[in-house]
Protein backbone atom coordinates (compact mmCIF):
# COMPACT_ATOMS: atom_id res chain seq x y z
CA UNK A 1 0.00 0.00 0.00
CA UNK A 2 1.36 3.16 -0.83
CA UNK A 3 0.06 6.52 -1.13
CA UNK A 4 2.29 9.77 -2.16
CA UNK A 5 1.18 13.16 -2.31
CA UNK A 6 4.57 15.15 -3.85
CA UNK A 7 5.48 18.67 -5.40
CA UNK A 8 7.69 16.16 -7.94
CA UNK A 9 6.80 14.59 -10.87
CA UNK A 10 6.72 10.89 -11.26
CA UNK A 11 7.93 8.10 -14.10
CA UNK A 12 5.18 6.02 -14.74
CA UNK A 13 7.37 3.12 -16.20
CA UNK A 14 9.48 3.02 -13.18
CA UNK A 15 6.47 2.88 -11.08
CA UNK A 16 4.89 0.02 -12.94
CA UNK A 17 8.23 -1.83 -12.93
CA UNK A 18 8.55 -1.12 -9.11
CA UNK A 19 4.77 -2.67 -8.60
CA UNK A 20 5.27 -5.67 -10.51
CA UNK A 21 9.06 -6.72 -10.21
CA UNK A 22 9.49 -10.29 -9.07
CA UNK A 23 5.54 -10.76 -8.57
CA UNK A 24 4.56 -13.20 -10.77
CA UNK A 25 1.08 -13.47 -9.26
CA UNK A 26 -0.11 -10.29 -11.41
CA UNK A 27 -1.81 -10.99 -14.73
CA UNK A 28 -2.48 -7.40 -15.31
CA UNK A 29 -1.92 -3.66 -13.65
CA UNK A 30 -3.71 -0.55 -14.95
CA UNK A 31 -2.82 2.88 -15.02
CA UNK A 32 -4.24 6.45 -15.22
CA UNK A 33 -2.35 8.96 -15.53
CA UNK A 34 -4.43 12.65 -15.78
CA UNK A 35 -2.58 15.49 -17.40
CA UNK A 36 -3.09 19.66 -17.17
CA UNK A 37 -4.98 20.38 -20.62
CA UNK A 38 -4.33 23.66 -21.99
CA UNK A 39 -8.27 24.70 -22.58
CA UNK A 40 -11.08 24.12 -19.61
CA UNK A 41 -14.30 25.55 -19.89
CA UNK A 42 -14.07 26.97 -23.02
CA UNK A 43 -10.99 29.14 -22.12
CA UNK A 44 -6.88 29.16 -22.54
CA UNK A 45 -5.13 27.80 -19.70
CA UNK A 46 -1.91 28.63 -19.23
CA UNK A 47 -0.91 27.07 -15.66
CA UNK A 48 -3.08 25.55 -12.81
CA UNK A 49 -1.90 25.58 -8.88
CA UNK A 50 -3.11 22.77 -6.77
CA UNK A 51 -3.32 23.58 -3.38
CA UNK A 52 -4.00 20.25 -0.70
CA UNK A 53 -4.46 19.85 3.19
CA UNK A 54 -1.01 18.07 4.48
CA UNK A 55 -1.57 15.36 6.83
CA UNK A 56 -5.50 14.65 5.84
CA UNK A 57 -5.16 14.59 2.10
CA UNK A 58 -2.94 11.75 2.80
CA UNK A 59 -4.77 10.37 5.01
CA UNK A 60 -8.15 10.13 3.01
CA UNK A 61 -5.86 8.42 -0.07
CA UNK A 62 -5.03 6.13 2.72
CA UNK A 63 -8.60 5.29 3.72
CA UNK A 64 -9.62 4.99 -0.19
CA UNK A 65 -6.69 3.25 -1.03
CA UNK A 66 -7.78 0.76 1.93
CA UNK A 67 -11.67 0.31 0.32
CA UNK A 68 -9.95 -0.40 -2.79
CA UNK A 69 -8.43 -3.08 -1.68
CA UNK A 70 -11.59 -4.04 0.41
CA UNK A 71 -13.52 -4.01 -2.48
CA UNK A 72 -11.30 -6.09 -5.34
CA UNK A 73 -9.05 -8.50 -4.73
CA UNK A 74 -5.76 -6.30 -5.65
CA UNK A 75 -1.88 -7.41 -5.86
CA UNK A 76 -1.15 -3.81 -5.00
CA UNK A 77 -1.89 -0.27 -5.39
CA UNK A 78 -0.53 3.05 -5.67
CA UNK A 79 -1.48 6.52 -5.59
CA UNK A 80 0.56 9.37 -6.40
CA UNK A 81 -0.67 13.18 -6.39
CA UNK A 82 1.07 16.45 -7.54
CA UNK A 83 0.56 19.79 -5.88
CA UNK A 84 1.67 23.25 -6.66
CA UNK A 85 2.36 24.82 -9.93
CA UNK A 86 1.72 22.72 -12.82
CA UNK A 87 1.40 23.32 -17.03
CA UNK A 88 -0.08 22.02 -19.67
CA UNK A 89 0.87 18.65 -20.40
CA UNK A 90 2.29 18.17 -17.09
CA UNK A 91 1.05 14.64 -15.09
CA UNK A 92 -1.12 15.46 -12.03
CA UNK A 93 -1.82 11.77 -10.48
CA UNK A 94 -0.82 8.20 -10.75
CA UNK A 95 -3.76 5.68 -10.09
CA UNK A 96 -1.73 2.09 -10.35
CA UNK A 97 -3.79 -1.00 -9.47
CA UNK A 98 -2.36 -4.47 -9.77
CA UNK A 99 -5.12 -7.61 -9.74
CA UNK A 100 -4.14 -11.47 -11.09
CA UNK A 101 -7.71 -10.39 -12.72
CA UNK A 102 -7.90 -7.74 -15.43
CA UNK A 103 -11.46 -6.70 -14.23
CA UNK A 104 -10.80 -5.86 -10.91
CA UNK A 105 -7.80 -3.84 -11.47
CA UNK A 106 -9.77 -1.78 -14.25
CA UNK A 107 -12.75 -1.35 -12.15
CA UNK A 108 -10.59 -0.52 -8.99
CA UNK A 109 -8.75 1.70 -10.80
CA UNK A 110 -12.02 3.36 -12.22
CA UNK A 111 -13.28 3.81 -8.88
CA UNK A 112 -9.77 4.84 -7.60
CA UNK A 113 -9.53 8.32 -9.40
CA UNK A 114 -13.31 9.05 -9.71
CA UNK A 115 -13.59 9.16 -5.59
CA UNK A 116 -9.96 11.46 -6.34
CA UNK A 117 -11.95 13.81 -8.37
CA UNK A 118 -14.51 14.15 -5.85
CA UNK A 119 -13.80 13.42 -2.13
CA UNK A 120 -9.80 13.94 -2.08
CA UNK A 121 -8.95 17.10 -0.37
CA UNK A 122 -7.40 18.85 -3.37
CA UNK A 123 -8.06 22.68 -4.57
CA UNK A 124 -7.29 23.90 -8.17
CA UNK A 125 -6.73 27.68 -9.70
CA UNK A 126 -6.13 28.51 -12.86
CA UNK A 127 -4.43 31.02 -14.65
CA UNK A 128 -6.36 32.47 -17.89
CA UNK A 129 -6.40 35.14 -19.80
CA UNK A 130 -9.29 36.67 -17.94
CA UNK A 131 -7.01 36.18 -15.07
CA UNK A 132 -7.04 33.62 -12.41
CA UNK A 133 -9.76 31.63 -11.30
CA UNK A 134 -10.59 28.73 -8.41
CA UNK A 135 -12.28 25.63 -9.74
CA UNK A 136 -15.59 24.74 -9.52
CA UNK A 137 -16.76 21.08 -8.44
CA UNK A 138 -18.42 19.93 -11.30
CA UNK A 139 -21.75 17.59 -11.11
CA UNK A 140 -20.21 15.01 -13.71
CA UNK A 141 -17.58 14.39 -11.11
CA UNK A 142 -20.15 13.61 -8.80
CA UNK A 143 -22.36 11.31 -10.80
CA UNK A 144 -18.72 9.49 -11.66
CA UNK A 145 -18.27 8.96 -8.40
CA UNK A 146 -22.27 8.02 -6.90
CA UNK A 147 -21.80 4.66 -9.01
CA UNK A 148 -19.19 3.46 -7.06
CA UNK A 149 -21.48 3.70 -3.99
CA UNK A 150 -22.82 0.51 -1.96
CA UNK A 151 -24.41 2.21 0.07
CA UNK A 152 -25.71 5.71 0.88
CA UNK A 153 -22.79 6.29 2.77
CA UNK A 154 -19.99 7.43 1.00
CA UNK A 155 -16.30 6.21 2.63
CA UNK A 156 -14.71 9.23 3.68
CA UNK A 157 -17.91 11.64 3.10
CA UNK B 1 -9.38 25.40 18.87
CA UNK B 2 -7.20 25.88 15.47
CA UNK B 3 -9.24 26.53 12.29
CA UNK B 4 -7.75 26.24 8.68
CA UNK B 5 -8.97 28.05 5.29
CA UNK B 6 -8.49 26.40 1.79
CA UNK B 7 -8.47 27.60 -1.39
CA UNK B 8 -11.22 30.78 -1.96
CA UNK B 9 -12.53 30.78 1.66
CA UNK B 10 -8.80 31.21 2.56
CA UNK B 11 -8.58 34.10 -0.32
CA UNK B 12 -11.24 35.73 0.81
CA UNK B 13 -10.69 35.41 4.34
CA UNK B 14 -6.82 36.36 3.70
CA UNK B 15 -6.16 33.96 6.57
CA UNK B 16 -4.97 30.50 6.22
CA UNK B 17 -4.90 29.55 9.55
CA UNK B 18 -5.50 31.03 13.14
CA UNK B 19 -6.28 29.69 16.72
CA UNK B 20 -9.56 31.08 18.09
CA UNK B 21 -11.76 30.72 21.00
CA UNK B 22 -15.27 30.69 20.76
CA UNK B 23 -17.70 30.94 23.43
CA UNK B 24 -18.84 27.96 25.34
CA UNK B 25 -22.20 27.87 23.53
CA UNK B 26 -20.74 26.86 20.51
CA UNK B 27 -20.67 23.25 20.73
CA UNK B 28 -21.14 22.07 16.53
CA UNK B 29 -19.29 22.54 13.23
CA UNK B 30 -22.61 24.69 12.30
CA UNK B 31 -22.50 27.04 15.20
CA UNK B 32 -18.56 27.67 14.80
CA UNK B 33 -19.77 28.54 11.21
CA UNK B 34 -22.20 30.70 12.51
CA UNK B 35 -19.84 32.41 14.91
CA UNK B 36 -16.97 32.88 12.92
CA UNK B 37 -19.33 35.02 10.58
CA UNK B 38 -19.92 37.43 13.25
CA UNK B 39 -15.93 38.11 13.38
CA UNK B 40 -16.22 40.47 10.35
CA UNK B 41 -17.10 41.47 6.91
CA UNK B 42 -15.08 39.14 5.20
CA UNK B 43 -15.74 35.92 7.26
CA UNK B 44 -19.93 36.71 6.91
CA UNK B 45 -19.64 37.21 3.36
CA UNK B 46 -17.07 33.86 2.69
CA UNK B 47 -19.05 32.00 4.40
CA UNK B 48 -22.53 33.20 3.80
CA UNK B 49 -23.32 29.92 1.28
CA UNK B 50 -22.71 27.19 3.45
CA UNK B 51 -23.68 24.81 0.76
CA UNK B 52 -20.53 25.21 -0.44
CA UNK B 53 -18.38 25.05 2.70
CA UNK B 54 -17.17 21.63 3.42
CA UNK B 55 -15.88 20.70 6.86
CA UNK B 56 -13.24 18.51 8.20
CA UNK B 57 -12.70 18.07 12.16
CA UNK B 58 -9.58 16.44 13.13
CA UNK B 59 -8.77 15.22 9.21
CA UNK B 60 -12.18 13.77 8.62
CA UNK B 61 -14.71 15.05 6.50
CA UNK B 62 -17.72 15.42 8.95
CA UNK B 63 -21.49 16.86 8.83
CA UNK B 64 -22.69 20.72 10.53
CA UNK B 65 -24.39 18.94 13.51
CA UNK B 66 -20.88 17.36 14.45
CA UNK B 67 -19.20 18.13 17.46
CA UNK B 68 -16.12 21.09 18.19
CA UNK B 69 -14.58 21.66 21.38
CA UNK B 70 -11.05 23.36 22.43
CA UNK B 71 -8.03 20.75 21.20
CA UNK B 72 -10.05 20.18 17.99
CA UNK B 73 -8.48 21.16 14.28
CA UNK B 74 -11.03 22.47 12.46
CA UNK B 75 -10.45 22.74 8.38
CA UNK B 76 -13.08 24.93 6.10
CA UNK B 77 -13.15 24.46 2.57
CA UNK B 78 -14.82 24.54 -0.75
CA UNK B 79 -15.97 21.20 -2.72
CA UNK B 80 -12.69 19.49 -3.89
CA UNK B 81 -11.43 19.68 -7.34
CA UNK B 82 -8.19 17.89 -7.49
CA UNK B 83 -7.17 14.70 -9.71
CA UNK C 1 -3.50 5.30 -34.82
CA UNK C 2 -0.58 2.32 -33.41
CA UNK C 3 -0.85 -1.34 -33.76
CA UNK C 4 2.35 -3.05 -33.01
CA UNK C 5 2.65 -7.32 -33.34
CA UNK C 6 6.09 -8.10 -31.65
CA UNK C 7 8.93 -10.62 -29.98
CA UNK C 8 10.29 -7.73 -28.09
CA UNK C 9 9.42 -5.86 -24.93
CA UNK C 10 8.28 -2.91 -24.67
CA UNK C 11 8.99 0.53 -22.32
CA UNK C 12 4.82 1.71 -21.26
CA UNK C 13 6.74 4.82 -19.63
CA UNK C 14 8.27 6.34 -23.18
CA UNK C 15 5.03 4.71 -24.90
CA UNK C 16 2.93 7.07 -22.70
CA UNK C 17 5.66 9.91 -23.33
CA UNK C 18 5.76 9.39 -27.14
CA UNK C 19 1.81 9.40 -27.15
CA UNK C 20 1.14 12.65 -24.83
CA UNK C 21 4.46 14.88 -26.07
CA UNK C 22 3.03 18.06 -26.71
CA UNK C 23 -0.62 17.09 -26.91
CA UNK C 24 -2.31 19.69 -24.60
CA UNK C 25 -5.91 18.22 -25.58
CA UNK C 26 -5.15 15.18 -23.22
CA UNK C 27 -6.57 14.75 -20.02
CA UNK C 28 -6.23 11.59 -19.35
CA UNK C 29 -4.43 8.42 -20.21
CA UNK C 30 -5.75 4.56 -19.52
CA UNK C 31 -3.02 1.76 -19.76
CA UNK C 32 -3.47 -1.40 -19.29
CA UNK C 33 -0.47 -4.28 -18.96
CA UNK C 34 -0.89 -7.72 -19.26
CA UNK C 35 1.81 -9.94 -18.11
CA UNK C 36 2.50 -13.97 -17.35
CA UNK C 37 1.23 -15.39 -14.34
CA UNK C 38 3.21 -18.17 -12.76
CA UNK C 39 -0.10 -20.09 -12.42
CA UNK C 40 -2.97 -21.06 -14.41
CA UNK C 41 -5.77 -23.12 -14.17
CA UNK C 42 -4.48 -24.32 -11.01
CA UNK C 43 -1.15 -25.29 -12.67
CA UNK C 44 2.40 -23.99 -12.20
CA UNK C 45 3.46 -22.30 -15.86
CA UNK C 46 7.45 -22.01 -16.39
CA UNK C 47 6.70 -20.54 -19.71
CA UNK C 48 4.25 -19.83 -22.19
CA UNK C 49 4.77 -19.30 -26.34
CA UNK C 50 2.26 -17.35 -28.00
CA UNK C 51 1.27 -17.95 -31.71
CA UNK C 52 -0.12 -15.27 -34.39
CA UNK C 53 -1.34 -15.40 -37.43
CA UNK C 54 0.99 -12.81 -39.21
CA UNK C 55 -0.88 -10.33 -41.52
CA UNK C 56 -4.59 -11.40 -40.14
CA UNK C 57 -3.09 -10.11 -36.67
CA UNK C 58 -2.44 -6.84 -37.04
CA UNK C 59 -5.29 -5.94 -39.83
CA UNK C 60 -7.56 -7.52 -36.93
CA UNK C 61 -6.19 -4.92 -34.36
CA UNK C 62 -5.84 -2.43 -36.54
CA UNK C 63 -9.79 -2.72 -37.23
CA UNK C 64 -10.94 -2.91 -33.71
CA UNK C 65 -8.98 0.17 -33.17
CA UNK C 66 -10.81 1.64 -35.50
CA UNK C 67 -13.77 0.75 -33.89
CA UNK C 68 -12.83 2.10 -30.59
CA UNK C 69 -11.85 5.57 -32.22
CA UNK C 70 -14.97 5.42 -33.95
CA UNK C 71 -17.09 4.42 -30.32
CA UNK C 72 -15.45 6.78 -28.27
CA UNK C 73 -13.67 10.72 -28.15
CA UNK C 74 -9.95 9.54 -28.25
CA UNK C 75 -6.93 11.52 -28.94
CA UNK C 76 -4.72 8.81 -29.64
CA UNK C 77 -4.57 4.86 -29.67
CA UNK C 78 -1.51 2.33 -29.01
CA UNK C 79 -1.56 -1.23 -29.06
CA UNK C 80 1.08 -3.64 -28.76
CA UNK C 81 1.21 -7.34 -28.46
CA UNK C 82 4.07 -9.77 -28.16
CA UNK C 83 4.16 -13.23 -29.71
CA UNK C 84 7.09 -16.28 -29.14
CA UNK C 85 7.81 -17.74 -25.38
CA UNK C 86 7.03 -15.23 -22.44
CA UNK C 87 8.14 -16.28 -18.67
CA UNK C 88 6.66 -15.45 -15.57
CA UNK C 89 6.42 -11.31 -14.98
CA UNK C 90 6.90 -11.21 -18.56
CA UNK C 91 4.97 -8.18 -20.52
CA UNK C 92 2.13 -9.36 -22.84
CA UNK C 93 0.03 -6.69 -24.36
CA UNK C 94 -0.29 -2.92 -24.21
CA UNK C 95 -3.33 -0.97 -24.48
CA UNK C 96 -3.18 2.72 -24.03
CA UNK C 97 -5.83 5.02 -24.87
CA UNK C 98 -5.86 9.15 -24.39
CA UNK C 99 -8.77 11.53 -24.19
CA UNK C 100 -9.71 14.44 -23.16
CA UNK C 101 -11.88 12.86 -20.51
CA UNK C 102 -11.33 10.34 -18.21
CA UNK C 103 -14.34 8.22 -18.97
CA UNK C 104 -13.48 7.47 -22.76
CA UNK C 105 -10.04 6.25 -21.93
CA UNK C 106 -11.22 4.27 -19.42
CA UNK C 107 -14.02 2.34 -21.48
CA UNK C 108 -11.99 1.93 -24.48
CA UNK C 109 -9.01 1.06 -22.54
CA UNK C 110 -11.08 -2.28 -20.96
CA UNK C 111 -13.41 -2.93 -24.49
CA UNK C 112 -10.09 -3.09 -26.26
CA UNK C 113 -8.23 -5.69 -23.68
CA UNK C 114 -11.59 -7.04 -23.95
CA UNK C 115 -11.90 -7.55 -27.60
CA UNK C 116 -8.07 -8.58 -27.60
CA UNK C 117 -8.78 -11.38 -25.24
CA UNK C 118 -11.06 -12.79 -27.47
CA UNK C 119 -10.82 -12.17 -31.22
CA UNK C 120 -7.83 -11.25 -31.73
CA UNK C 121 -5.64 -14.11 -33.81
CA UNK C 122 -3.24 -15.11 -30.81
CA UNK C 123 -3.01 -18.97 -29.13
CA UNK C 124 -1.44 -19.43 -26.31
CA UNK C 125 0.57 -22.87 -25.20
CA UNK C 126 1.81 -22.81 -21.87
CA UNK C 127 4.94 -25.03 -20.48
CA UNK C 128 4.04 -27.01 -17.07
CA UNK C 129 4.89 -29.93 -15.05
CA UNK C 130 2.42 -31.98 -16.50
CA UNK C 131 3.47 -31.04 -19.86
CA UNK C 132 2.99 -28.41 -22.64
CA UNK C 133 -1.06 -27.65 -23.53
CA UNK C 134 -2.66 -25.13 -25.59
CA UNK C 135 -4.60 -23.25 -23.77
CA UNK C 136 -8.61 -23.47 -24.09
CA UNK C 137 -10.52 -20.03 -23.94
CA UNK C 138 -12.55 -19.11 -21.53
CA UNK C 139 -16.03 -18.34 -21.31
CA UNK C 140 -15.52 -15.31 -19.24
CA UNK C 141 -13.63 -13.89 -21.25
CA UNK C 142 -16.51 -14.36 -23.58
CA UNK C 143 -18.94 -12.78 -21.41
CA UNK C 144 -16.60 -9.48 -20.82
CA UNK C 145 -16.24 -9.41 -24.38
CA UNK C 146 -19.87 -9.80 -25.29
CA UNK C 147 -21.09 -6.26 -23.07
CA UNK C 148 -19.40 -4.06 -25.45
CA UNK C 149 -21.55 -5.47 -28.31
CA UNK C 150 -23.88 -2.48 -29.74
CA UNK C 151 -25.80 -5.36 -31.74
CA UNK C 152 -25.65 -8.91 -32.51
CA UNK C 153 -22.96 -8.72 -35.04
CA UNK C 154 -19.61 -8.06 -33.10
CA UNK C 155 -16.58 -6.67 -35.08
CA UNK C 156 -14.57 -8.64 -37.00
CA UNK C 157 -16.24 -12.15 -35.77
CA UNK D 1 -6.19 -22.62 -52.44
CA UNK D 2 -3.46 -21.61 -49.51
CA UNK D 3 -4.55 -23.49 -46.82
CA UNK D 4 -3.26 -22.48 -43.39
CA UNK D 5 -3.12 -24.75 -39.64
CA UNK D 6 -2.85 -22.37 -35.97
CA UNK D 7 -2.45 -23.49 -32.53
CA UNK D 8 -3.44 -27.51 -31.83
CA UNK D 9 -4.71 -28.03 -34.97
CA UNK D 10 -1.32 -27.39 -36.90
CA UNK D 11 0.08 -29.74 -34.32
CA UNK D 12 -2.28 -32.25 -34.80
CA UNK D 13 -2.54 -32.11 -38.31
CA UNK D 14 1.14 -31.62 -38.79
CA UNK D 15 1.25 -28.93 -41.25
CA UNK D 16 1.27 -25.52 -40.75
CA UNK D 17 0.24 -24.37 -44.51
CA UNK D 18 -0.42 -26.43 -47.28
CA UNK D 19 -1.65 -25.32 -51.49
CA UNK D 20 -4.48 -27.66 -51.90
CA UNK D 21 -6.98 -28.46 -54.80
CA UNK D 22 -10.33 -29.13 -54.17
CA UNK D 23 -13.19 -30.62 -56.50
CA UNK D 24 -15.27 -28.05 -57.93
CA UNK D 25 -17.88 -28.90 -55.74
CA UNK D 26 -16.45 -27.82 -53.21
CA UNK D 27 -17.76 -23.82 -52.83
CA UNK D 28 -18.04 -22.88 -49.26
CA UNK D 29 -15.56 -23.23 -46.16
CA UNK D 30 -18.21 -25.95 -44.44
CA UNK D 31 -17.63 -27.68 -47.85
CA UNK D 32 -13.81 -27.27 -48.08
CA UNK D 33 -13.72 -28.57 -44.14
CA UNK D 34 -15.61 -31.46 -45.14
CA UNK D 35 -13.54 -32.57 -48.29
CA UNK D 36 -9.95 -32.08 -45.83
CA UNK D 37 -11.34 -34.33 -43.73
CA UNK D 38 -11.13 -37.17 -46.32
CA UNK D 39 -7.80 -36.71 -46.59
CA UNK D 40 -6.60 -39.01 -43.86
CA UNK D 41 -6.93 -39.97 -40.22
CA UNK D 42 -5.50 -36.77 -38.94
CA UNK D 43 -7.28 -34.27 -40.91
CA UNK D 44 -10.75 -36.28 -39.55
CA UNK D 45 -9.30 -36.12 -36.04
CA UNK D 46 -8.61 -32.94 -35.84
CA UNK D 47 -11.38 -31.41 -37.49
CA UNK D 48 -13.92 -33.81 -36.28
CA UNK D 49 -15.42 -31.05 -33.67
CA UNK D 50 -16.54 -28.19 -35.95
CA UNK D 51 -17.62 -25.75 -33.14
CA UNK D 52 -13.64 -25.48 -32.01
CA UNK D 53 -12.27 -24.79 -35.70
CA UNK D 54 -12.79 -21.30 -36.45
CA UNK D 55 -12.53 -20.07 -39.94
CA UNK D 56 -10.67 -17.20 -41.84
CA UNK D 57 -10.78 -16.19 -45.62
CA UNK D 58 -8.09 -14.14 -46.97
CA UNK D 59 -7.36 -12.85 -43.17
CA UNK D 60 -11.16 -11.72 -41.91
CA UNK D 61 -13.29 -14.48 -39.68
CA UNK D 62 -15.81 -15.82 -41.85
CA UNK D 63 -19.07 -17.98 -41.26
CA UNK D 64 -19.10 -22.04 -42.59
CA UNK D 65 -21.47 -21.06 -45.32
CA UNK D 66 -18.94 -18.18 -46.69
CA UNK D 67 -17.63 -18.69 -50.10
CA UNK D 68 -14.17 -20.02 -50.70
CA UNK D 69 -12.25 -20.47 -54.32
CA UNK D 70 -9.35 -21.22 -55.85
CA UNK D 71 -7.34 -18.05 -55.11
CA UNK D 72 -8.22 -17.81 -51.73
CA UNK D 73 -5.97 -18.00 -48.27
CA UNK D 74 -8.09 -20.27 -46.09
CA UNK D 75 -6.78 -20.37 -41.96
CA UNK D 76 -8.53 -22.97 -40.01
CA UNK D 77 -7.50 -22.42 -36.27
CA UNK D 78 -8.82 -23.30 -32.61
CA UNK D 79 -10.49 -20.22 -30.80
CA UNK D 80 -8.12 -17.61 -29.77
CA UNK D 81 -6.90 -17.42 -26.19
CA UNK D 82 -4.42 -14.25 -26.61
CA UNK D 83 -4.17 -11.23 -24.50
Amino acid sequence: MTVRVQAEDFDVGAEIDALTRDRHTIGGVTAFVGLVREIAGGDAVSAMTLEHYPGMTERQLEAIEAEARRRWPLDDVLLVHRYGRLEPGDRIVLVLTASAHRQAAFESCHFLIDWLKTKAPFWKREETPQGDRWVEAKDSDDTAAARWAENPVWPGG
Amino acid sequence: MKVLYFAWLRTRIGVAQEVVEPPAEVTTVGGLVEWLKTRGPTYASALANTKVVKVAVNQEYVPYDHPVGPGDEVALFPPVTGG
